[in-house]
Formats: C-alpha cells, structure tokens, sequence
C-alpha cells in the first residue's frame, strides 16, 4: 500500500495538465481529493504503528547494483507523511485560487506532485539509494517550481542556485551512501539500524558523517549552506510554503533523525550536528533582523527553526528528540499558516513588506484568524502546540548544558520577534499608509482561507489536546529514532517551574524586541557585511565562467600546427616513459652486413625527403616525395617484396598525377613561420624520429615470439591453391582486410567525387527547412 | 598538354594497359601481381587517356559510370564471400572448381579469384572517379 | 550460427553497396538506408541474445584457423555496443530522412552512413588488431566524407583539423603494429595475450609496456581523451545535426572499445604504469572536457564538449580494472552514447525551430514546446546523472568501484564533474528553454508536430524510450553488463573461445 | 642494412612531423605522404629483413624453400599502400576545396570553428 500511495502521486502528477483543462478554476479542489485521502490512510495507520505493526514491503530492483524498492512506514516516516499529505492537500486547494487560470496551472501541478510523490519517497524509502533517487527528485522538482515564473530572470537565477547548492550536497552525501553501504554491508535502512555499532567502530566513520552531514545540510538549509533559502522565496508563495517551509527542507532533518541510530551518539556527531544546528539557529533570527519582506523574513526564520531541529537531533537525548519531533509537526502547522497567509496578503494587498502594511484585521478576517493562531503557536504562548514544543527543546538543552540553553533562548526569543512582526503586526496594528497599498485589500477567496484557518486551528488544538498525539505518533515516531521501543506521555500543561518562566521570559523580551523593531532593524543593516556567502556563490560561478573559458582559450585555440606539437608531445613523452623504464635491455645483436648500393638508395630516400621539405614550389616538393616513394619501392624490390614494389610503383606515380592535377588550382609555398618556431619544430622531430628509430631496432632486434607466417608458406598451395603467397593471404587467409580496404577506397572515391562536386546551394539551403550547417563558419 | 604525340601514343596504349593490367589479374594468385595491381594499371591507362583526350571522351569510351564500378565491384568481393555462408562456412571460405581444359591443362577456379576480380573492378573505379572529378573542376 | 557473426558488417555493407548501385535514385536509397539500418538493429539484438545464453562466440573468417585467419569475436561487450550502433543508426537513419537535405542525400550520404555503420561494427567485433586498423580507416574514411559533404567553409576547417589528426593517429597504429608484430610475430589479439602471457618476463614486459604507449596515443586521439581530443570540438558541430549524433554516439565509442579491449586482454603486464596513467587521463579528461563545456554559448559545442568529459568516466572505470569498474564502463558507454546523440538530435530540432543554435538567441521552449521541453529534459538529466535515470546508475556503479579500491581522487573528481555537467545541462535548459526571448520570432517554424514531423520526432521518442528502458529496467540491464565485466577481467575466456577447441 | 633502415625510418618520421608542423595546407599534404612512406617502410623492417626471394612459391616445386622474406607483413604494407593512396587522394580534393572556401592556403587562417 505505501508503495501504491506514493505511485499513485507520481501518477496523479502526469495526469494534473490533462485534468486541469478538464476541471478548469475548480481544479484545485479535485486534485486535492488523492492527498486528501492519502492522509486520511496514513491516519489509518497510527493505530496499528501504536501496537508496533509497522507496514514494509520491498521487491528486488536490481541483485548486482543492490537495489531493492524497500519501502517502509514507521512512526518517523508517518509523521513526515502526514505533514506531506495533509499540507499538500490544502496548498494544492489554495494554488487553484492563488493562480487562477492565467498560468499554466496544468504544469504547476505536475510539478507540485511530482515534489510531493518524490517527498513521500524519501520518507517512506527503507533503502539509501532509493531515498537518494526520491531525495535527489526532491531538488529537481523544487527547481521547476522555484522557477516556476521563469520569465523572470532573478526567479530562474534562484532555481539554479537552490539547485546547485542542493545538488553538490547530494552529489557528496551519496559518496557517503555508498560508503556507508560498503561499511554496513548494506544499504538496507532496518538493517543497517542494527549495525549501528559496526559502523562507528570503521576508520571510515568521520568520512561516512562528514559526507552525509553535508548532504543534509545543504537541503535543510544549515549555516554555511542556508543562503539558497531566502532566495528561493522567488517561488510562488504556495510553493514556499510546502517546499520551504513545511517539507522539503526538513528532508535534511529527516534523513539525520533516521540515520542517527546508526551513526549518531558520537561526540563528532553531538558538536558536529547539534553546533552547526546551534548556529544556524540563532544566525537565522539575527540575519532576520533587518529584513522587511514578509516572505524572506518567514525564510530566515525557518532557517532558524531548521536549526533547533538539527540541534535537538545532535544533542540526542530522549527529550532532545521529542522535542525534535514536537517542533517538527508544530512548526510545520504555523510556519505553513503563515506562509499561506503570506500569500493571500500578498494576492489582496499587492505588497508583502511589513512596513506598509496594517489594519489588515478587520479587511480579511479570516486570513487574520488563521494567522493569528500561527503566530501565538510560533511565538510560544502556552496552550499552543508550539509552546508545547519549545518546552520540550529548552528542556532538552537544559539537561544538556548552559551554552545550548543560552542559545536556544536566543534563538526561540528571535522567533517571537517575527512571529509577531509577520503574523500580528500586519492585521492588528494600525497601518500608517493603508491607502497606498498597490491594491484595495479584501477578504481572499475561500480555497485561499481554508488552508490558514485548519491549520491555525490544528496549532492550537493540537497544543492544548496533545494527548491524543502522544502514543499513536510521538512514541512510535520516537521508537524509529531510538531504535528502542519509547512510551511517551504528553501534557499540555506542565504546572509552573523553571522552563515556564523562561518561556514567559523569552515571550515578554520578545514584546520588547518588537516595540523597538525600528532601531533593531537600523543595527542589523549597519552589522550586513557586504560579502556573504550568497556573494560568494556568485563569484566562484563567475570564477568557474572565467576559469572555463580561459581554459578553453588555452587547450581549442584553434592552431592545428600546436594541436599537433601538444599531441606529439604527448605520445612521445608517454612512450619515451614506457622505454626508460625498460632501459635498455638487452640491446639487440647489430648486424653490419651492408651493401653499397642499399646504401645508395636509403641516402636517396633521406635525401628526397629532405627536398620535399626544402623546395620552394610545390611541384618540386611533389616531385621529390615521389623520388621517395621510389626509393621505399625500391627497397621493397632488394628485399624480397615485387609485389609491394611494383604497387609502390604504380600508386606513387597515380599520387605525383593526382598531386599535379590538384595543385594546378593551389598557391605556392610562402614561408611563414619565424626562424624560432622552426627550430621548436625542428628538435620536435628529430626527438620524435630518434624514439622511432630505437623503436625499430628493438622490434626488429628482439623477437619475444617467432612469426606465424610459416602456416602461410606451408598451405598457400595445398589448401588455397596458389603459388604467390602474398596474394593468397590478401585474397583467401585475410581477405577480410582486403574487403575492408576496397571499401575504404570505394568510400574515398565516393568523397572526391562528392567533395569536388557537390555544392550546397547556399540560399536554397537556408530557404528551405535546413538551417542546419554551421552558421558561423559558413556564412563568411 | 594535348599534343599530336601524346595523343597517339595513348591511343595505342590504352588498350595494350588494359590487356596488360588483366593479365596482371589473372596471374596474380600464383606470381606477382593481383586485383590491385591490375585495377592500378587499368586506371592509369584510362588516366593518361583522359589526361590527353579529356575526362568526357574518357567517359564516354568507358561506357560505365565509374561509381557503379565501384558498386559492381563490391557487390563481386562480397558474393564471393556471401556465397560460403549459404554454403554454412565461415564468410569468405574458399571454394574451388578444377576444370578440365583437355590438353591446356586444367583450370582451378575458386571464389577467391571472383574476390581478386572484385578488388581489380573497385580500385579501378575508384582510381577512375578520382581522376575525373579532379580533372573536372578545372 | 557462429558464421553468421559476420551479419553486423555485411549488413552495412551490403546496404551501402545497393545505395551506390541506385546512385542516381536518392528517393529509393533513403528507404534502403532505413531498412538496413533496421535489419541490423534485429540482427545486433540477436546477436546479444546469443552471446548472453552460449557465452563468447568466436567464428574463423574463410575457415583459416586462429591465429592464422582474422577472427571474429562476439563477447558481451562486443555485443551491447553492437546493439547501440544498431539503435543509434536506425535512429539517426530516420531522422536523416527529412533532416538532411536532398543535395547531400544525392550525393551518398545513405551509402556513408552505412560504411560507416560497418567499419564501427567490424571494429567491436574483430579479434585481430590489423583488421581492426583496416575498419579504424572504414569508418574514418565514412566520417571524413560525412563531414565534409556539403563543402561548407565551416565543414572544411572543422575537416581539415579531424582529418590531419585522425590521420596522425592511424599513422601511430600503423607503426604500433608493425612494431608489434615485429616482437611478437602474430596480430591475433587472443594469440598476442597468450603469448605475453607465456613469456612474462621483466625485459619483455617493461618493452611491452612501451609499445603500449603507442596505442594508448592512437586509440587515446580516436576516443578523444586529454590532451588528444583538439580534432572534436574543432569539427562536431559542422556538419548536419544528423551527422553528429551518430559521431558522437559512436566513433569516439570505437576509440574507448579499443582501450577497454587492448588494456583488459593484451597490455596488462604494468599495471602501475599503465593503469595508472589511465587513471590520471580519465581525471584530466572529464574535468578539460566540462570546462570547455561550461564556456560555449552554442548548443552543439557545448553537447560537443561534453562527449570529451564523459569520456573520462569508461576510462575510470577501466583504470580501476576490475570487473565492477568494467561493468561500469560498460554500462556508462551504452547509456552516454543513447543520451548524447538524443541531445544533439533534439538540438537539431531546436535548430530548425528557431534558426540558430546560440543559446544567446534562443527561448521560450518550454512555454511553446513541452514535449521537445520534456525530452530534452529526461535526456539532459540522464547526461547529469540525476537518479533515476540510466545516467545516475551509471555514475553510481563507477562510484561503487572506485571506492571499493580505495580511488578517492578520481571518485571525487568524477562527482564534480557531474556537477558541472548538470549546471551545464541547467545552463542550456535556461537559456533556450525558460528564458524568453523576443529576438528571431518571425525566423522560428512554430510548432513541430508529431504527424507532420515524424521523421524529427520519432528518433528522439524511439531513444527516449530506450534511456527509460535501460533506467527502469536496470536489473536486467546492469545483470548484463556485469557478465560483460566479468568477461573482461577473465582474458582466458576470451582467449578460449577464439583459439581453443579448434573450428 | 638492419642499422641504416631504422635510421632512414627516423628521418622519414622526423621530416614528417616537421611538414605537418607548417601553417601551409600544401605542405601539410606532403607530410602526411611522408608518414605513410615511414610507417610502410617501419613495418618491413620490423618483421626482420631478408634479403632472398619473393614469398612465392616457384612453378617447378611444390613448397617454398627457406630462405625468403616473410610474407605476411608484405600482405599487410599492401593493404596499408592501398589504404593510404584513397586517404590521400580525399585529403588532396579536401585541400583543394578548403582553398577555394577559405581562400589562402594558410592553415592559421582556418580557425572560426574553434571555441
């Protein structure tokens, strides 16, 4: 059934264009049926995950890569899945009324289901790779959504980046998959559970962490990686909420929660994770302090909560991870409200910066509702689901040490700071240019305001009835992470101690902050250095432009005479490393049986060769190429060959015609290159020319093994009948190499005749359907 | 490049070449010579022809498009060859006939000869429909 | 059935002959051309089943005994790239239909492409190293005159630098031949590995070694590693889009074959030396190769590049040299050829829609042409590697084997490069496809359609499906290619089949 | 003669390259002729040299006596000549048409097809 349910989201995301031409501006309503019911079954699950049935199934993909599409649903998987299912639900409802049916809705549909069946099989994978394959389909879907106005060029500037930066995490994580595979013997998630200990024990096991921490990272948005978030806010706004907000950006959680029974528990793991979490945590609040669009400031505020999530999972303890779990569903109940919210401000009101907005309370009631009880949740005023969770959080970073204390302080004080700027401020503080906004505002429609208001509703009645959570989610939720079964009891009060007063007090700092928002905000922007890492980002892809394109200057200059010395260089140096490392040998025995006239004509040769290169017209250059091709013959003729001879004979003579008939058409020689350049070329061939000439004597001087030629001799006659056994092995013993060769003539004859003759007309060509030639190099 | 002399003098060896060039054919299996060869020397006949009487007068006494030529001649190497798979040998398995001549002798026939005699048409076409394309774009 | 080993070349061959024979009917060539390009497809298939059931199949040509006679060798890896040449020629045979205008089509650019086809398939099949220089210079004599044919002025510079060095590279075989038969007096790969084998000893093998270093020049310029590669990116993008991409799925293919088979079978005496050296080439290769790539704003120089890079990774796999590297490469080879000539087959549709190929100029592909947008999209992203596509299981299995062996550098050199390879993938889809453009409206075709168009589209579907195929269906597919690999590594596989148990 | 041979293949080598490392077109030509004449001549030599009779077998006998040369290198030059002559006469029409596009003979000159 899992494995249907997230199949069948792939299949509704093929089915979307097609369906939205059907259903027009409803379509948003009737695509919402399959995530709809996909929750409705995920909640059918929790009773029986609460008995400790947990669903798997798995069938053998492929035995030698060692893939198998293992799924599997435990109370980690299902409290992801909820979140994918239930806020996909309602974001695709609002994104029917958000777009309208201006755009292409049909494709952005595609798209969004495509993200949400490749997110729910990345919680649901019980297998590395395949997570890996829905992870990686994660990044390619939230890419086309980033980029969805792609008419745009910042939006398509943005998907790139997120892109990129998702992408080389994922490219490292997987060298960690597969080493952690090798390690763990396999990439089986339920079964690696169980060698835990095995793994942290190999000498690869900082690697393995290093090389995943980095993947999830850079999904989940963690300092230094974090800078991609804020600009994917060029998404449309249903698409920041559910990507960016609400799910895939929690993959990252995800994976470190799922794998932290295996290598969690370290220190490495305790600094590595929870300090990193730590960081971004507070650095999120920080860079939000100067912000003023609602979006952005909602992107750095997730970053933040995206922190404390990685945090509780490296401090690890048993309250770090209910924490870790009760944060996980809170946030993404009021960060989603709000980010819908956002949305409709922005639909109605025509502007999303803070500043100008205001009295939106009494104009959009319910959008106001809706966003009010997310951003008390988020703020973390008691009875909310999201006071709830922090409580959790301080506890756990309590018992864990005063520095994470201080910081998750900071950073839950930072957090009502935006609550309150984001999802207060906006509807009931008075707006001091109400009249200047782009737009009259007014209530959004109803699929724009059912999302906020259930969800709003789901943050306050989930923090004050937390019970019902407690056993059918939390515990088995908790059971996946522990690797041990955790019984788990949740109370929406906890009596009056020391977390609570430090809740009330990071409430009450929080009001203050927010009473001096203006100044904190002129401090922010003085401390904006002017370099940030998303500055960096783009120097290094100028960097890489540069650094491509200077290479290819260097390497395709377009010179053949230097492709050519770079080539024979090359051949040469690599052979001549070969023969060193011989070194001599056994030198072969020199024989000096020499006769004068052999001499002659192997002076006659070098000779010639030599006129070719020295004439100065082309004729004489033919010419004495011939005078060359004479004398190879004429060796030939000395030692035995009359066959080659007289070919040599006969092709020399056709080459001097053909050489004569096409010169007739071609300039003369001009000199052209500088003395120095010669002399370059000279030493290059005579280098080359003496690794040849030692080449020769040790091939004609060493025989590891005697030639196979006497099974020619022996049966030209008796089983080929005939007597010239030259012509018997071109014709009979190899006359595949002939077939070969007179095709290669045929085919050269084919491309003189068609070289010589055919003209492509020019206009015609380009008249007609081929603009195919190359432009650039034909036109001049 | 058209004088009197040359143009006599090709016209009696043009036909000596060729006979020259099929006995260098024929031969070829036992003592120096072959299709190559032969092919060679039939076309540097016909070269000197067209060098002296021009590419058309060439054509025209050729009768055959020297492209085809080629394609004849491949088509005869490769049925040579085709001829022992339906045979079910190994392609280009020899196969040999002896022909009793009565007092001649006799005569071995064999597949490999119809493969030299392919080689022999397709260097000769070759050679030809190079000369000529060279000849004609002057 | 042995004999019939021969059908992949004479197939071609004999296509090409008819088309010279009907010269002067180009109408009924371009329908010879196809069939025969289809016949081989069927005959490549079942050529793979056969050797897939009944293991290396050798058969004797002219029935001489090896190592007498030329042999023709069928392994596995021999087979799966046969089959490619089958499926990238039936494509390429269908896109040319319409694609390659009647001028070139009358002047033999059937019968070319078909010799071509036979030289690429004598060249993976036979098991002498003189006959595999003899359909070296088949094919290259085909793609000389593809490349030429039209006589444009940008086809003549790209030709004359593919020409001079592909040239110097036969020139380099010939020489590492002749030297090689001079020490080892016979030219029958299996007969050359046994005896090396035989006589392994300290002098012999360092020489051997040498020798080599001959051929890793002469194939290294065919298949276009680094520093070699210069004849690739001067000359792929002039010609017909047609043209290239069965070049780019094929001959550079032929030049990779060649490494795999002479450093898996015959030169492993040094595997220090020379495996090593493979390895520094595969890096070097993929990196020069996608930085070239990163700095083109033209779409066929930029997929030109690319076939550079993704050289580097087979290469990988046969330097880490054992039988899951291999199996990689195989495997790496079948896919980046299928997903490299769907690229520049789609190029030639965007080409033809919009009148240029400078991603400066083009845009708005995505809005008016979703499914080019779509395919292009499954074809790019297989380039990445981005799971799942044949591409990421490709990358996957040469990272599996170069950490098992404990090679970090080349492993995390390769994961950049396919990084880079998606930005640059990222890169075209940006600019041709989201971007909007205003320039060359009134130039573009507007919209290609599949009943009109078949001839452009069907190509692209038709290797679509077969990247689906070989993604999804991975099981069976990389079950395949690891037998190839285990083939490889065990040279007395080979060597049995071609000189063991007589005829 | 086993000490000249190599020797002479050398210099046939080095005035090869030296030719193909030249910016006209026409003496580019002649060099690739040169390297053919050395790799044909390299793989002669290599086989071993013997300076005796054809490969064939005389009319009179029934086999072939030692000493004569090794007929398999012959056969294999023969195809290699023949191979060479079509690549020759291709790259001979190609320079030609490549003047006549380009203009100049000047190889420096052809370069717009480069990055």
């Amino acid at each position: 059934m899992i494995i249907f349910s997230v199949l069948a989201v792939f299949g509704l995301a093929f089915l979307a264009p097609p369906l939205c031409r059907l259903t027009k501006e409803k379509s948003g309503w009737w695509l919402a049926i399959l995530p709809l019911a996909l929750t409705v079954y995920f909640l059918s699950l929790l009773p029986g995950l609460a008995r400790g049935q947990i669903q798997s199934i798995s069938y053998l993909w492929s035995q030698e890569l060692g893939l198998t599409f293992a799924f599997r649903a435990d109370g980690l998987s299902l409290a992801f899945a909820l979140l994918i299912s239930g806020i996909g639900a309602l974001v695709a409802v609002y994104a029917g009324g958000y777009f309208g049916t201006k755009v292409p809705i049909g494709r952005f549909y595609l798209w969004l289901f495509f993200f949400m069946a490749s997110m729910l099989g990345v919680v649901f994978a019980d297998h590395l790779i395949l997570l890996f394959i829905f992870w990686e389909l994660t990044s390619l879907s939230s890419f086309m959504l980033i980029g969805f106005e792609h008419d745009r060029e910042e939006a398509r500037a943005a998907a790139i980046q997120a892109l990129l930066v998702t992408g080389s995490g994922g490219l490292v994580m997987l060298a960690g998959f597969v080493l952690l595979g090798q390690v763990g013997q396999t990439w089986e998630l339920s079964t690696l559970f169980l060698r835990g200990e095995g793994v942290r024990a190999s000498p690869l096991y900082l690697a393995i962490v290093i090389l995943i921490l980095i993947g999830a990272f850079t999904k989940s948005a963690q300092f230094p990686f974090h800078f991609w978030l804020p600009n994917a806010m060029q998404a449309p706004t249903p698409v920041s909420t559910y990507l960016h907000a609400a799910t895939m950006v929690k993959a990252g959680v995800y994976l470190l929660a799922r794998l932290s029974p295996v290598l969690g528990g370290s220190p490495i793991w305790l600094w590595a994770v929870g300090g990193i979490g730590a960081v971004t945590m507070v650095l999120g609040g920080v860079l939000a302090l100067s912000q003023t669009d609602m979006k952005r400031l909602l992107a750095y505020s997730t970053i933040s909560a995206l922190g404390s999530l990685v945090m509780a999972i490296g401090i690890g303890s048993e309250t770090a991870l209910k924490a870790m779990v009760l944060f996980l569903l809170a946030h993404g109940l009021y960060k989603g409200t709000l980010f819908l919210v956002t949305g409709s401000v922005d639909h109605e009101c025509g502007t999303r910066d803070v500043r100008e907005l205001g009295g939106l309370g009494r104009l959009m009631p319910y959008t106001a509702l809706g966003s009010t009880l997310a951003a008390l949740s988020m703020a973390g005023v008691p009875l909310f689901f999201g006071f709830l969770a922090k409580e959790y959080l301080y506890e756990a970073s309590y018992k864990a040490g005063a520095l994470w204390l201080i910081l998750a302080v900071l950073g839950a004080l930072l957090n009502v700071w935006i609550a309150l700027r984001v999802g207060i401020a906006p509807f009931w503080l008075a707006g001091s240019k109400e009249a200047e906004l782009p737009k009259k505002p007014h209530e959004a429609p109803w699929s724009m305001t059912v999302g906020p208001l259930i969800l709003g509703g789901l943050s306050l009645g989930l923090g004050a009835y937390p019970q019902i959570l407690s056993s059918v989610l939390v515990s088995p939720a908790l059971s996946a992470m522990a690797g041990k079964a955790v019984e788990v009891k949740l109370k929406a009060w906890h009596g009056i101690n020391d977390i609570l007063l430090l809740s009330l007090l990071t409430l009450g700092l929080g009001v203050v902050a927010f009473a001096i928002r203006n100044d904190l905000q002129r401090i922010a922007e003085q401390w904006t250095v002017p370099w940030g890492l998303d500055t960096l980002y783009r120097r290094s892809i100028d960097g890489l432009f540069r650094l491509a394109s200077f290479q290819t200057r260097l390497l395709q200059h377009g010179y053949l005479r230097y492709y050519l010395i770079t080539i024979v260089v090359a051949v040469v140096g690599i052979t001549a490393g070969g023969l060193i490392r011989w070194g001599g040998g056994a030198l072969p025995h020199l024989s000096l049986d020499l006769r004068f006239y052999e001499l002659g004509i192997a002076i006659i040769i070098v000779l010639a060769g030599g006129m070719a290169i020295l004439s100065r017209s082309r004729l004489g250059a033919v010419a004495a190429l011939g005078v060359a091709g004479y004398g190879v013959a004429s060796i030939y003729l000395l030692f035995g060959a009359p066959d080659l001879a007289m070919t040599q004979f006969l092709i020399e003579s056709l080459t001097v015609i053909l050489f004569v008939l096409a010169f007739y058409h071609l300039p003369n020689f001009a000199q052209l290159t500088p003395r120095r350049e010669r002399l370059r070329d000279v030493i290059i061939a005579i280098v080359t020319g003496c690794l040849m000439t030692i080449f020769v004597f040790v091939a004609s001087g060493i025989q590891i093994h005697p030639s196979i030629s006497q099974f020619f001799v022996e049966n030209a006659l008796p089983l080929a009948h005939g007597r010239n056994i030259v012509n018997v092995i071109l014709v009979d013993f190899r006359g595949l190499d002939t077939l070969g060769e007179i095709t290669v003539l045929a085919i050269a004859g084919l491309g003189v005749f068609a070289l010589l003759k055919l003209r492509i007309d020019q206009r015609s060509a380009r008249a007609g359907k081929t603009t195919q030639t190359g432009r650039k190099g034909g036109d001049q | 490049m058209t004088s009197l002399i040359l143009r006599t003098m090709v016209r009696l060896l043009l036909p000596l070449l060729l006979l020259f060039s099929v006995f260098l054919l024929l031969r070829g299996h036992n003592e120096p010579g072959g299709g190559f060869v032969g092919g060679l020397m039939a076309a540097t006949g016909f070269a000197l022809f067209s060098i002296a009487f021009g590419s058309s007068t060439a054509r025209r006494i050729l009768q055959i498009d020297p492209l085809v030529l080629i394609g004849v001649g491949l088509l005869l190497a490769l049925s040579s060859g085709l001829m022992t798979l339906l045979l079910e040998q190994p392609f280009l398995t020899g196969v040999w006939y002896k022909l009793s001549l009565g007092a001649l002798g006799k005569l071995e026939l064999g597949t490999p000869l119809f493969f030299d005699i392919g080689v022999y048409l397709t260097v000769w076409g070759v050679t030809l429909t190079i000369i000529f394309a060279l000849e004609e774009v002057g | 059935m042995n004999r019939y080993l021969i059908l992949p070349i004479l197939i071609p061959l004999l296509t090409a002959v008819l088309c010279l024979l009907l010269f002067r009917k180009p109408k009924l060539q371009r329908w010879i051309g196809v069939s025969g390009a289809g016949v081989l497809l069927v005959v490549a298939l079942w050529l793979l089943l056969l050797v897939r059931n009944q293991g290396i199949q050798a058969v004797q040509i002219g029935n001489w005994p090896a190592p007498f006679g030329i042999t023709l060798v069928a392994d596995l890896f021999s087979a799966i790239l046969i089959v490619l040449a089958g499926v990238l020629g039936l494509a390429v045979a269908v896109y040319s239909l319409e694609s390659v205008d009647s001028q070139r089509q009358s002047f033999g650019y059937y019968p070319l492409m078909h010799f071509l086809l036979m030289g690429v398939c004598g060249a993976f099949l036979t098991g002498d190293l003189f006959n595999l220089y003899v359909w070296f210079e088949v094919m290259l004599m085909a793609s000389f005159v593809l490349l030429a044919l039209g006589g444009e002025r940008g086809q003549m510079e790209g030709a004359i630098k593919y020409v001079t060095l592909n040239l110097l590279s036969s020139a380099i075989f010939l020489a590492a031949l002749g030297l090689l038969y001079g020490l080892a007096g016979t030219l029958n790969m299996a007969d050359l590995a046994r005896k090396f084998a035989s006589s392994a000893s300290a002098p012999s093998n360092a020489i051997v070694t040498a020798l080599s270093m001959l051929f890793l020049g002469a194939f290294g310029i065919k298949a276009a590693i680094f520093p070699l590669f210069f004849w690739l990116p001067a000359s792929y993008h002039t010609p017909p889009v047609a043209v290239t991409a069965l070049f780019s799925g094929l001959l550079t293919k032929v030049g990779v074959y060649s490494l795999i088979r002479v450093f898996t079978l015959i030169f492993i005496q040094d595997l220090d030396y020379t495996h090593t050296l493979l390895l520094v080439i595969a890096g070097l290769t993929m990196i020069t190769g996608v930085l070239g790539a990163v700095a083109q704003n033209e779409m066929r120089r930029l997929l030109s590049f690319h076939i550079i890079s993704q050289i580097g990774y087979p290469l990988m796999g046969l330097g880490i040299f054992t039988a899951w590297g291999l199996a990689a490469a195989v495997y790496f080879i079948f896919h980046v050829s299928l997903a490299k000539s769907t690229l520049f087959l789609i190029s030639g549709v965007v080409g033809r829609l919009r009148g240029t190929f400078d991603l400066k100029k083009l845009g708005g592909l995505y809005k008016g042409q979703g499914w080019l947008a779509t395919l292009f999209l499954v074809a790019a992203l297989s380039l990445a590697g981005l799971p799942p596509s044949s591409g990421f299981f490709a990358k996957l299995s040469l990272v599996q084997a170069g950490l098992v062996q404990g090679q970090f550098a080349i492993v995390a050199v390769s994961l950049g490069v396919s990084l880079l390879t998606l930005f640059s993938m990222i890169k075209i889809w940006n600019e041709a496809f989201w971007k909007q453009t205003s320039e060359l409206k009134e130039e573009s075709e507007g919209e290609i359609s599949l009943q009109k168009d078949w001839s452009w589209l069907a190509p692209i579907l038709f290797l679509v499906a077969v990247i689906l195929l070989i993604s999804f269906g991975i099981g069976p597919v990389f079950q395949i290619a690891a037998q190839a690999g285990q083939q490889l590594m065990s040279p007395q596989l080979y060597i049995q089949a071609v000189l063991g148990g007589g005829r | 003669m086993e000490i000249v041979l190599p020797v002479v293949i050398g210099s046939l080598y080095a005035m090869a390259i030296y030719m193909l490392l030249r910016r006209s077109l026409v003496k580019l030509l002649i060099g690739l002729g040169l390297l053919s004449h050395a790799s044909n001549l390299l793989i002669f030599t290599a086989a071993g040299l013997t300076r005796s009779k054809a490969p064939v077998i005389p009319l009179a006998a029934d086999q072939l006596r030692p000493p004569h040369a090794d007929p398999l290198p012959q056969a294999l030059i023969l195809t290699a000549i023949v191979i060479s002559f079509g690549v020759t006469a291709f790259a001979l029409a190609l320079a030609y048409r490549a003047y006549r596009s380009v203009n100049t003979d000047d190889l420096d000159q052809m370069k717009t097809t480069d990055a």
